[in-house]
């Protein structure tokens, strides 16, 4: 074991102040390292070194590995965090630093490749015991073939573009007659969009749940889950509202859940904190869809619940730590919903930049905000559009609702545009509060509220 | 509504950032003050000032918790003169007006200054060499790597802001050329 | 039962904030009361209707009972919330609401009554059950006497003047020869500052702490606890930081001083949150000092580790609800500490009201923050000094204080001098954070420090 | 520092202070625009509109969630031109030039405002009524009673701001006097 005495944050924002947090907790020295727009954020502030690595966009800063490893290598750190984003998931700077005696804070380089490609990160996943959506394992080479898997699979089924991505190459079949014709355009779609004709076959969940599993693995084979997040309020795939538990699971669903994700992280030698994501359909069966290997940036609704601190146990894992506790020191108590405010147009979503002219954050009982905004702070156009994370708990889903909705009323932005009406919105909104919602909430959702 | 947006900009960058060109100089010597209490980092490094085109001083950014307390980016109008002495002033002026006549070289990348090739060999360049574009002026070591580092412009050197061996940051000024 | 539409809030600052925040999410209508120096007040900003009571003084205002009640006439409101301090044990301003027919939250104003006289209600809580410190019960009439009841009591003693306070006419006695002469220049302070001569004895604790048990206790005879604060670090008798739990309390002795709080609220039909302070001794006994029939200052801490609402608690029991939960529902998880963010230079206490020209509030995992301050909030020289609470939890003591630190090290108000830093000294403090300190803390932090 | 503190004053008093008298002109339109939204309350009096010296409207302050997310206390200089309609500017500064003619008689007490000392009885004034200092110009009813205000100035009533029945906070202004 190697207790660490200087960390450097190869990231920005909120989650760098969030991990400079921890690290003062721990009396660990910290060095933020930050491009030339961002040498007024509260990261620098905070940190007690500080590296500029590069010009205004992330690729001359915050992706360039040889700007960071050398500032590592000025400021003599033990470690870096990568925070989410920018090298979180980069197998080949958790290589370098490894190569450089930096300890990496995440799993091993090859854990991170591994689960970086979907097909490979599927079948390791399968093997190591969790299940995955029943469909064609490779590209299909007949109708009839096809139909043999889809009668297997049963309907509705989905033929998806193995190049594919953002919907194009994609249809439902709800019938074995649709099937030809379905794989026809979808292949003709794929030709047209990724110069790559091969599809595939998979079950089509009508609406699915996205479900992740907050996991915790230290490097001597000890693992425990802290139950689950829900984050299915999604817009074009990117996460706007998190809660913890789901309102889906049952005591026993999540046990099992758990169980699955804590077996499959021992089987692939996985250590650090680590999230798995599942799709969950309406008869309460689960299926894999893919690892993060990294801090979420959801992870404070799983913390708010159960008191932990995922920053410190990644720190504490990396410093080779056994975890020191089990599953049975695991309690869940409350509900907790994050909220994340961009600086977009809640309409368009156009992103928002510019300079914020006032702000209020919300304070008082059960709310949390994550952020590295203050009044004066210029919102630069050269990253993420999330500005802050406004999270809260409470002794159950409504009272917590309840909450979210006055610390959203009480937290003022002025100067730019942010996503805090649609969250009241959405708050207000009674299938939200039903909690009886899938992936399709946003779409069904701006439906329902189309003529505003 | 555009002079309230200017009102709003004077009073940020006023407190708020120091590290914008009015401020400056006085940033430098506050950091200067609070040097001593500073901890040093293992590597060596006298890790207490600001990077800046001014200060001929190491490169990363120490914030002490007194810095943490009074300098804070959205710091008040009050925050600068209470834990500034007044004698920075004129200091402050003169190197300002120093800056204005020479033309600085900056570090592309973040590393370790070399001003010689090895340790034993004559430094690349002296105040008083003449530099053309292609002239290398300087090694940056990053990554192990030896990085030569070329003026880029024409003209005499002035000053050399960075000791032998220490680190610099992106954007750091080197060299301080007379045109 | 008569569920409340609209609530006036007799109050100003943060803990107006407070009740604004937890009557939005109960869906109850607010009517912020304030003086002229409070026009630009985020209580004011965030009710939903606001009335202007009087000038600055707060006499004029805040404590200027028909202005309060005219308020509540043209506004209408159901019930009054009168937060701390101000009107809150006013029995008299309780029996006006009580007469208008407006709701006043709190208990009954005879309870109110009872507990305002220092006498009546160590009577009533030592019939109610409670340990009360063992001394004379009336003035002393003679040297025999005292002799006798100290001999009785055990030493050392206190003798107290009947009329005292702020230290004057108090004399410690250890041994039987000191009794005489500690009474008689006892008596001889008393009749100089207080004109009156009568002195009583009691038994003196040479490191007391201060516990406070948390009641909540309904208009059906259901009463519960929530745990104790510990006090103990105060100056001048005004308490500067709060922790829950005790660091000095055993389990048992948590459930026993509990129990004793509850069956004492039940004897006297106590309904309304509510705190019982004792005195704990070195050897684990402990002494009813007095009750506060009102919402504390430091209700966070206890809120943080069990989760409840205090101010929600104290609507819905005002409505007449029954508490519908009970003891064994009430869980205490972690530890929470508090400091008292007070505008005063923090080493002569001396106030510093004034603009805030700057600041930033702490947040990120386990930080709360109850403050209605903002940047160019001007601190007016008329009220309370006290403008901000911090709040942290975390799962052990130590995490919660190495969480403090960092909080207030993230906290940033310029303009005005603040208590911030001798805050953070204290976080430093070997014996603080050995968690072995009594009411004489400050006494020796100040001596052990006095060099600065 | 002095320039820096008066910045600091405007920038604040800007966004932050909409009950100044800069301001609060803008600010009594503000109100009145969002009247329609502004809920009533069950006493059936019509909350809606700032108290102020220029506006005849009830005393009770009606915060709308409109008026929460737009007009902060520390709301930046963006948030009033954005809810406010140009055409408040003329007006604005009509009702300022009245006012600086006319001297105010202000509620001292909270209450209930009646004009008559019954309701089948003559106004105490009317606009032109001469008053002087001890005349009973209205009765304000707190707690059950019934108390008369005096004019306390020597001049002629030229506006009476409040309506009869109306509820009235403590400083509102109640009449307009010539003196």
């Amino acid at each position: 074991m190697r207790r660490f005495s200087k960390i450097l944050i190869a990231n920005r924002g909120e989650i760098a102040c969030r991990i400079i947090w921890t690290c003062k907790e721990m009396g660990i020295r910290t060095v933020a390292v930050h491009s030339e727009a961002d040498r007024d954020s509260l990261h620098v502030r905070f940190a007690d070194e500080s590296v500029c690595i590069g010009a205004a966009p992330s690729a001359q800063s915050y992706l360039n590995i040889p700007s960071v490893i050398a500032a590592a290598e000025i400021t003599n750190v033990d470690a870096i965090h990568p925070g989410y984003g920018f090298l979180a998931e980069s197998s080949y700077f958790a290589e370098i630093c490894e190569a450089c005696n930096i300890k990496f804070i995440g799993p091993r380089s090859s854990v991170i490749r591994m689960m970086g490609d979907k097909v490979e990160a599927r079948r390791a996943m399968q093997e190591a015991g969790l299940p995955i959506l029943p469909g064609s394992p490779d590209p299909l080479q007949s109708e009839e073939e096809a139909l043999t898997l889809a009668r297997g699979i049963g309907f509705p089924v989905i033929v998806k573009a193995a190049a594919g991505g953002g919907g194009r190459g994609m249809r439902i079949v709800r019938t074995e007659e649709e099937l030809g014709p379905a794989m026809q355009t979808a292949s003709n779609e794929a030709v047209a969009a990724f110069k790559n004709g091969d599809i595939y076959i998979e079950r089509y969940i009508e609406r699915p749940r996205h479900i992740e599993i907050q996991v915790l693995a230290d490097e001597h084979g000890n693992c425990v889950h802290l139950g689950e997040r829900d984050c299915s309020v999604q817009r074009r795939h990117q996460k706007l509202l998190e809660e913890a538990p789901s309102p889906a699971l049952t005591p026993e669903l999540r046990e099992q859940m758990g169980a699955a994700a804590v077996a499959a992280c021992l089987r692939v030698g996985y250590s650090n904190a680590g999230t798995i994501e599942f799709l969950l359909d309406e008869d309460g069966r689960f299926y894999f869809m893919e690892m993060n290997t990294r801090i979420q940036v959801e992870h404070p609704v799983t913390e708010m619940v159960t008191l932990a601190d995922i920053v410190r146990n990644q720190i504490r894992i990396a410093e080779g730590e056994p975890l020191g506790y089990t599953q049975q020191d695991v309690i869940i108590v409350g509900h907790a919903i994050e909220c994340r405010i961009n600086a977009e147009n809640p309409e368009t979503f156009a992103p928002s930049p510019g300079l914020i002219t006032a702000c209020n954050l919300p304070g008082g009982p059960g709310v949390r905000v994550d952020t590295a905004i203050y009044p004066g702070y210029f919102v630069p156009p050269y990253y993420d559009s999330m500005i802050a994370k406004l999270i809260v708990h409470a002794r159950t889903r409504e009272l917590a609702i309840a909450r979210m909705r006055r610390a959203l009323e009480a937290m003022v932005i002025e100067g730019i545009k942010t996503t805090i009406p649609l969250h009241l919105e959405i708050m207000d909104d009674p299938e939200f509060r039903a909690g009886a919602y899938s992936t399709k909430f946003m779409e069904d959702f701006k439906r329902r509220n189309g003529s505003k | 509504m555009e002079e309230l947006r200017e009102l709003v900009e004077l009073f940020t960058s006023h407190g708020l950032t120091d590290f914008e060109l009015e401020n400056e100089t006085i940033r430098v010597h506050l950091r200067r003050n609070l040097a001593p209490q500073a901890s040093v980092a293992p590597s060596g490094l006298a890790v207490s000032a600001m990077p800046s085109n001014q200060a001929p001083a190491p490169p990363v950014v120490t914030n002490t918790a007194g810095a943490a307390q009074s300098g804070m980016p959205q710091g008040g109008p009050e925050a600068n003169p209470a834990t500034t002495p007044a004698t920075t002033k004129p200091e402050a002026s003169s190197v300002r007006a120093r800056t204005e006549e020479l033309y600085d070289i900056t570090s592309p990348i973040v590393g370790t200054f070399y001003r010689s090739p090895s340790p034993t060999s004559e430094p690349f360049i002296r105040p008083g060499s003449a530099v053309e574009p292609d002239t290398v002026v300087c090694i940056i070591e990053a990554m192990k790597l030896m990085n030569e580092i070329l003026a880029e412009t024409t003209g005499v050197v002035e000053k050399i802001y960075v000791e032998d061996g220490q680190p610099v940051e992106y954007g750091q000024p080197l060299f301080g050329v007379k045109r």
